[in-house]
């Protein structure tokens, strides 16, 4: 459909997909491409990059391999973005869609809500439930997700509130289908477009979050990811760069393919907007 | 409906919120491990069961969890936020005393995220498609994707360290006896480099919507409009495009003050600034109860400011909003 | 001499567009004090040639050859600098969209004055002063308190006078007038026409005036310039082309006119398919702690019955509450009182799970071709989704979907397709064979030919027509259009703000209209003094 | 003939250096980190607290870095040779920053009705104390139940804080407004504080030793994040890093700067021990081979070159090196991860998971935790690092939720103040995170203990604290991980910073500037 070929003729997406790719494979593959760990002790501590052979970028404070440390950090990061896009794809879409198809106090009630969760500075919020249910990746997952709902929720209600004027709806009503068959099967359908570009963006903020949360030490301490290499290494910057220099260009490079990709993504499931964000 | 009128219906609508937050969060903070008579006993070096029981008593931990509620958020209704045990101050002071330099920080930070982006984003729409719109909105997606705290920590490193131009940390010069216009300078350049790493942040999201809205709104016919009655093209964007293309950014931005309060709590770690995300981050360590829910309601009420604020910006803008209101 | 002179104009349109060319070759002349109406049906090119004068190309559409010669000189390809001064200035152009054409966060008098300032011209209080009679000349209101107002504070109308004020700021030798009136209502659309007709009377100037409507043409047109797919298939003066067209597409295009020519009178039948009494629907906007809502009788007290076999034509100008009517008894809105009987049952009195099972007596087809259909859900899922619900088995409900497909005109073979691979006629077939497929005792037709073009637009009237006679189909046939109207119904019941006014058969409205409102509207309707019956086929 | 422990060491603090290089005037920047939750010594000692309060505040006696008393507010002491009786002649002219005479009925207010309140870590000694008495204004006497050894060093500052009896007296003494503008006696006056920022000490002019204190004033400096407060020390924001001011990884660069200085002393009177609990009631932890195992299996000596930097030194046991009674003739547990695999083999470990706790104090205890799991887990047991901040950690750890978790203590100079109460089973109370958490139970270790401690003479608690500490360090109670060694970083400049046995706590009032 004409939808890959409008996503192929965007540079940015197509660069973006790439960085991703690549992501992704060293993510899946760190195992096999690295013999070290990334918790094992294998050289001296603060090696530069490049300074010992296999040690392409160095060891950190306990002398463990920084390159196998950004690998197995990928994983973290990527599956906490996933997973905890999910969840907030799980508790914003449902409410947004009802909130904006039933409207009337449904709708009042889970804007109130959605308020009430926006009324609180999200980054606090996250911490305090991170700190509340401990670091782990489980809580970790649902902290972020709990504090990136509402933008969906609003989302979803405003798509499903515009395609609901649609005609169709009004057909399908006087087809007989029930309500809730028409929210799923004829409203939910016309607004996956973009929900599927914020939760591409959502991704890139999740991992940006999650590696907020790390630094500030309330990472899970048994998952290497990039904010715990640079919450490690934070202390040490002055004298060893790379240690966050690294995993901030990692943090950087993803968030920014997803970012490009979402772009991508909305130029060629809007083309509406993209020729006029274009023109 | 008169702005005063919208003004007071909305702090009603806030005063609800803010209690619902309150409710919300102390039954949160309740539910954390940890329990404030230990680990204040814990910090005095020793412990033993009878301090720790004293300390309860003191704390009011020893009543039931409905009381401690009720008597909590009835002291909220009547502004009082309840004491610090761990400060030994009360809760408002510990905030009031903290509160101008998170206010200063992040007003100054949405300021600039907010002129420049939309500067920049405005920039960046009249030269669209061309290298310089190319180069801007890399550097948006650029600073768009940078950790804050990593930023943050860039930023010192050069400017702080190596080039030695602006201050890495505080607020102020400690004991330098400032006053007046000198310590105001003092404080500013003490604020460049956390407002900054903490606006770029926003800027970059903000040039990005100001670029598509202005892109959008060129589209629309009354710029067609505007072109038929021969305005040159930099008239027409400022008269026309800038002014509809401002209003979702606006939105956007109120919207985002919590994310950017939020913000604050890790660029105040970072540069040592003296503000009440700080509060809250160490007051979580030592489950201060009072003094985290405390900055949780300031903040949200922050939040709620903002949101007024840009609210009565986009009614003096679009003059449809209050005549339909 | 000719106000502007265009020469061979050839127009490229990007690569991966439709056709190479958005308008080809074209010429024409207009010359001063005379009004040559481009017409055409959506993609001839009409406006493309506007903008091209204009310099308003949108980006990756430019002129590829030919020149328009103005004041002799050639706008084409003048430098932007004094494209810019002749903008405004001596060409003046105004749009279609009353509601968007405005800038909506600036007062009408600084857009007003924003011309003079753009050109450099008066001072600042000559400027206001201009500004004010210039309200005055194009008829708008208390001039003081326009001035002052944003645009949303005006009506359709209002706006396009205000546009046009802004058009004619300063003197232009041409006005351009890209469908000026479509959106307007027929009344409305007669005022701006008369205005039209006068300030170039009054003032002189060449107007060019694009728009797809021969009545609008019949009424103005100095000259007729027919366009087709970027080409012109015909040109001459307008009693010529009206009259005695040459080519066959403006034969067609004429043809395809509704008339004012009434069909036979038909026998109806006593039984009612549809029996409104009472009706009413308020609509309460705003309200809150500190005010009252405002109260808009959207429907107000209405009673009519649709028989048999008849078709009903409900027809009133925006805002008369027609459709809010139609959505009524259907029951996607709920009437605050009166009955909706159907078959005898009173929809507007069931719960909504009784609802749900009677909803198959009553069917609509919408207005919106695009909307109208689900662009995620093939054809066939459209049809059959209803039929399945009411428990007919999902084979039989797909054989009478194909039957259907192909009664209207499409085809078997449409129902695995998607909605996008439909053009808007096609699409609002599908529609009506989503209807059929309940077997309803009645059929609300909402607009359901106005976003047609007009070649279309009879054939989709055709196939009602033809169902209405082999199906012995009731239909509430909803229009702005009298003329529409006039084809199909046997009936017309007009509408003014909420109230029922008129209601008569066919002849009787057209011939012997009772009150003054139908009067007017029938007074309005564009080229009703010309007869396309006329007209050889 | 009551034995004279010390009398006239009254100037021989001001003899120590040269009078004619001392300077008069500045001003001396010292981090504190965290910040302090209050000033009024009497109520909090944390550390943060003894750094800042310990200039306002002042105990009876002081002590030297071999940790020998020395005068403080008393310019003399004397010990019966029961060891019964302590009488204590307190200096001349003293007075409490409003102006108020400081009186012996201030230090029986202090020790006999404020402290026993509000001070847990000194109630257990006052148990030991029958009455304290003011005979005259100048004098006040101590006498006990029954003898306690270590009881002269239980007069330091932050131990013993003199608390003005004028202003507590009959009030609730943890809301008291005065609070949060502590008045001592000390060096320097409570001036201002700025909360997240700064705590201003100004001199205290009236102070009863003649020329001191050189410093005009002192700011204590709140930078919450490790690397910024190096990066003051860096670009002369501060004159001082208190020990476990910054990452031990920063010390070396920070060191060899031009004009730093450094120095490990002012830590003996503390002696920061640091081991984790290992929860002796249950899972593999309740077997001592298993405790054994994971001595031998951690490289500590690794660790503390690695995550500490090279400070600091591998202890032998429960008793720190720099406190009394120390004795290395104990079982030393080498890295032996044979050794270690041996034991897990004999006992049968069928690898149940353990969890370690870290102190989340930074990231140098993070490091420490992840070596541990390194260590155990190439012996074949498998660790996860539990995670908790400090509310948390002191949940946990108070609660016995824990497996393996770090800790460390200070000894305040004797075994019996500072490190039986880690293994006596009478300890073992839950709710504190700091008494015998491991839930250790050794009845006959208990007696030898309970006695050590009501020993007068210095060799038979000598030999009693041997033979303890052989003992227990066979059992294993928890794992000994290192003598902390925190390095106090200053300007050479900054002359006479460090000079007691409680370091730059009180260090203030002898310092100054060399210009």
């Amino acid at each position: 459909m004409s939808f890959w070929k409008r996503f192929r003729t965007n540079i940015g997406a197509i660069v973006g997909v790439v960085l991703l790719i690549g992501v992704i494979a060293i993510a899946l593959l760190a195992p096999v491409i690295f013999e070290h760990g990334p918790w094992q002790m294998v050289q001296r501590p603060f090696l530069a990059p490049f300074a010992v052979d296999g040690l392409p970028l160095g060891t950190d404070t306990l002398g463990r391999d920084v390159a196998s440390q950004l690998a197995h950090g990928a994983r973290v990061s990527l599956l906490v973005g996933l997973v905890s896009t999910l969840v907030a794809l799980l508790i914003g879409v449902p409410l947004g869609a009802l909130a904006g198809f039933y409207g009337g106090y449904v709708d009042e009630g889970a804007m109130r809500f959605t308020e009430f969760f926006q009324t609180i500075p999200n980054f606090a919020l996250a911490i305090v439930l991170v700190a509340i249910f401990e670091p782990s990746l489980a809580s970790i997952t649902l902290a972020i997700a709990i504090v990136s709902w509402p933008p969906v929720a609003r989302l979803v209600r405003a798509e499903v509130m515009s395609v609901r004027k649609r005609e169709f709806v009004d057909a399908a009503t006087l087809a007989g289908l029930s309500k809730h068959r028409i929210l799923i099967r004829q409203v939910l359908p016309n607004t996956v477009s973009p929900i599927i570009v914020m939760a591409s963006l959502m991704v890139a903020t999740a991992i940006l979050l999650e590696s907020s949360l790390s630094f500030l030490g309330l990472g899970d301490p048994n998952a290497m990811s990039w904010g715990y290499m640079i919450g490690a290494a934070r202390t040490v910057i002055r004298s060893s760069w790379w240690l966050s220099f690294f995993p901030g260009v990692a943090i950087i490079i993803t968030v920014l393919a997803l970012n490009l990709i979402g772009e991508g993504l909305n130029d060629a499931l809007n083309p509406h907007l993209s020729r006029k964000g274009r023109a | 409906m008169s702005v005063l009128a919208i003004i007071a219906a909305r702090l009603f609508k806030a005063a609800l919120t803010l209690l619902a937050i309150a409710v919300l969060n102390f039954c949160l903070l309740h539910a954390a491990p940890g329990d404030p008579a230990v680990v204040l006993a814990g910090e005095a070096g020793a412990a033993d069961e009878q301090m720790i029981e004293q300390l309860r008593e003191r704390f009011g931990l020893d009543q039931p969890f409905g009381v401690q509620l009720w008597k909590y958020v009835s002291g909220v209704a009547q502004l009082d936020l309840g004491y610090s045990f761990r400060q030994g101050a009360p809760v408002i002071d510990l905030i009031a005393e903290r509160l101008p330099a998170t206010l200063l920080l992040t007003l100054t930070a949405f300021v600039i995220s907010l002129v420049f982006g939309i500067a920049l984003g405005v920039a960046a729409a009249a030269r669209v498609g061309k290298p310089q719109d190319s180069l801007l909105t890399a550097l948006a997606l650029l600073f768009y994707a940078t950790p804050l705290y990593w930023a943050a920590l860039m930023a010192v490193l050069v400017f702080s360290v190596w080039l030695g131009w602006l201050p890495g940390f505080g607020y102020e010069t400690v004991g330098a006896g400032y006053t007046g216009f000198d310590r105001a300078l003092d404080i500013a350049r003490h604020l460049v480099l956390p407002a900054l790493t903490l606006g770029l942040f926003f800027m970059a999201v903000y040039m990005r919507m100001t670029r598509a809205s202005m892109l959008e709104v060129s589209t629309a016919d009354f710029v067609k409009t505007a072109r038929a009655k021969g305005l040159s093209g930099a008239v027409i964007r400022r008269r026309h495009i800038l002014r509809n293309a401002i209003l979702p950014v606006v939105t956007l931005a109120g919207l985002q003050a919590g994310q950017l309060i939020g913000g604050a709590v890790l660029t105040e770690t970072v540069f040592a600034w003296p503000g009440i995300g700080r509060l809250m981050f160490e007051s979580l360590a030592a489950r201060d109860y009072n003094t985290i829910l405390g900055v949780f309601l300031v903040s949200a009420a922050m939040v709620i400011l903002f949101n007024i604020v840009t609210d009565i910006v986009y009614r003096l803008v679009d003059p449809r909003i209050g005549a339909r209101a | 001499m000719s106000t502007l002179a265009i020469e061979h104009l050839t127009i490229g349109l990007p690569e991966g567009a439709d056709r190479p060319f958005a308008v080809e070759d074209v010429s024409m002349t207009i010359d001063k004090g005379h009004i040559l109406c481009v017409v055409g049906e959506s993609g001839s090119g009409k406006s493309m040639t506007a903008n091209a004068l204009m310099g308003l190309l949108p980006p990756g559409v430019a002129v590829k050859a030919g020149r328009a010669l103005f004041e002799a000189r050639d706008v084409l390809r003048l430098p932007e600098a004094d494209k810019m001064a002749l903008r405004g200035a001596s060409i003046a152009m105004i749009f279609q969209e009353p509601m968007t054409a405005l800038n909506p966060l600036m007062r009408i008098g600084d857009q007003i004055t924003e011309v003079f300032a753009a050109h450099d011209r008066f001072t600042q209080a000559e400027r206001r002063k201009k500004a004010l009679d210039l309200i005055r000349e194009v008829q708008l209101p208390d001039p003081e308190k326009i001035i002052r107002a944003y645009p949303f504070q005006l009506s359709g109308g209002q706006r396009q006078r205000a546009m046009i004020a802004m058009a004619l700021a300063l003197e232009p030798k041409l006005l351009i007038a890209d469908e000026p009136t479509t959106a307007l209502d027929v009344t409305t659309q007669s005022q701006i026409l008369k205005l039209i007709l006068d300030l170039r009377d009054r003032r002189g100037m060449a107007v060019m005036f694009i728009t797809h409507d021969f009545g609008v043409v019949a009424e103005i047109a100095d000259g007729v310039i027919v366009m087709r797919e970027g080409k012109v298939v015909e040109q001459g003066p307008a009693a010529q082309v009206l009259n005695t067209p040459q080519h066959g597409y403006t034969r067609r295009l004429l043809a395809a006119i509704p008339t004012g020519v009434l069909p036979e009178r038909r026998v109806l039948s006593d039984s009612p398919a549809l029996e409104i009494k009472g009706l009413r629907k308020i609509y309460r906007t705003g309200g809150g702690l500190f005010r009252a809502p405002r109260e808009v009788r959207a429907v107000d007290d209405v009673s009519l019955t649709v028989s048999r076999g008849e078709v009903l034509g409900l027809v009133g100008e925006s805002g008369s509450g027609k459709s809010t009517l139609g959505r009524t008894a259907v029951r996607l809105v709920t009437p605050d009182g009166g009955q909706v009987l159907v078959g005898g049952t009173d929809l507007a009195a069931l719960s909504d799970e009784d609802l749900r099972k009677q909803r198959h007596k009553v069917q609509m087809v919408f207005q919106d071709p695009y909307a109208s259909l689900n662009p995620r859900q093939r054809i066939i899922g459209a049809i059959t989704d209803g039929p399945i619900a009411r428990g007919i088995p999902k084979a039989r409900a797909v054989a009478r979907a194909r039957e259907l497909l192909d009664i209207v005109g499409l085809g078997a073979d449409a129902a695995s397709r998607f909605p996008h691979e439909f053009s808007g006629g096609q699409r609002q077939r599908i529609g009506i064979a989503r209807a059929l497929a309940m077997d309803p005792e009645l059929i609300i037709a909402d607009e359901a030919v106005s976003a047609l073009d007009v070649s279309i637009q009879a054939q989709v009237l055709d196939l009602l027509r033809d169902l209405r006679e082999k199906m012995d189909l009731s239909i509430l046939f909803i229009t702005h259009d009298l003329r529409v109207a006039a084809q199909l119904c046997d009936r017309i019941a007009v509408m003014q703000k909420g109230r029922l006014v008129e209601i008569g058969t066919v002849h009787d409205i057209f011939l012997n209209p009772q009150q003054d409102y139908t009067k007017q509207l029938l007074a309005a309707v564009p080229g009703a003094d010309w007869d396309n019956q006329k007209v050889p086929a | 003939m009551k034995h004279l422990k010390a009398t006239t060491f009254l100037i021989a603090a001001a003899l120590a250096t040269p009078l004619a290089a001392q300077q008069d005037g500045g001003r001396l920047d010292i981090v504190v980190q965290p910040e302090p939750p209050g000033l009024m010594l009497g109520l909090v000692q944390n550390g943060p607290a003894q750094l800042v309060a310990g200039d306002i505040y002042e105990g009876l006696l002081r002590y030297d870095t071999d940790l020998n008393p020395m005068p403080g507010l008393a310019e003399s002491w004397e010990v019966s040779d029961d060891g019964l009786t302590y009488t204590f002649k307190l200096h001349e002219g003293v007075k409490w920053h409003d102006g108020e005479d400081f009186t012996a009925d201030d230090v029986v207010f202090s020790a006999g009705t404020f402290l026993p309140e509000t001070h847990a870590r000194l109630r257990a000694s006052l148990a030991y104390v029958d009455s304290i008495t003011a005979p005259d204004p100048l004098t006040a006497v101590f006498k006990l139940k029954e003898p306690f050894g270590p009881f002269i060093s239980v007069f330091e500052a932050a131990t013993m804080p003199m608390i003005p009896q004028h202003i507590y007296e009959g009030t609730d003494f943890a809301n008291n407004e005065m609070n949060a503008t502590p008045i001592g006696t000390g060096p320097f006056k409570f001036d201002e504080w700025v909360k997240g920022s700064y705590i201003h000490l100004v001199k205290n002019e009236d102070y009863y030793v003649d020329g001191l204190p050189h410093l005009d004033e002192v700011y204590y400096r709140v930078i919450p994040d490790a690397a910024s407060r190096a990066v003051a020390f860096e670009t002369g924001e501060v004159d001082v890093l208190p020990g476990g001011s910054v990452e031990n990884w920063d010390i070396p660069r920070l060191t060899e700067m031009d004009g730093v200085c450094s120095t490990g002393k002012g830590w003996e009177f503390f002696a920061p021990h640091a081991w984790m609990w290992l929860n002796n009631r249950e899972g593999p932890m309740a077997d001592v081979r298993f405790r054994q195992a994971i001595m031998y299996a951690m490289d500590r000596e690794f660790m503390r070159d690695v995550v500490w930097n090279g400070f600091g030194k591998v202890p032998t046991g429960p008793v720190s090196s720099v406190t009394n009674f120390y004795t290395d003739d104990v079982t030393i547990y080498d890295h032996d991860p044979d050794k270690a695999r041996t034991l897990l083999d004999d006992m049968g470990y069928d690898g149940e998971p353990v969890r370690i706790l870290p102190l989340p104090y930074g990231e140098t205890w993070q490091r420490w935790a992840e070596a541990v799991r390194q260590n155990l887990s190439e012996v074949g047991i498998n660790v996860e690092i539990d995670s908790a901040d400090v509310a948390g950690w002191n949940e946990k750890t108070s609660q016995w939720d824990y497996d393996m978790a770090f800790t460390y203590l200070y000894q305040y100079g004797d075994p019996a103040l500072g490190v039986s109460r880690n293994y006596t089973a009478d300890r073992i109370e839950k709710g504190s995170p700091w008494n015998n958490v491991e839930g250790y139970n050794n009845p006959e270790l208990d007696k030898k203990w309970f006695a050590a401690a009501t020993m007068t003479s210095p060799e038979e608690r000598q030999a009693a604290y041997d033979e303890i500490q052989k003992e227990i360090v066979d059992d294993v109670p928890v794992a000994w991980m290192l003598e902390l060694e925190y390095p106090t970083i200053y300007r050479c400049n900054v002359q006479d910073l460090v000079t007691t046995g409680i370091g730059v706590n009180d260090g203030p009032r002898n310092a100054w500037i060399e210009e």
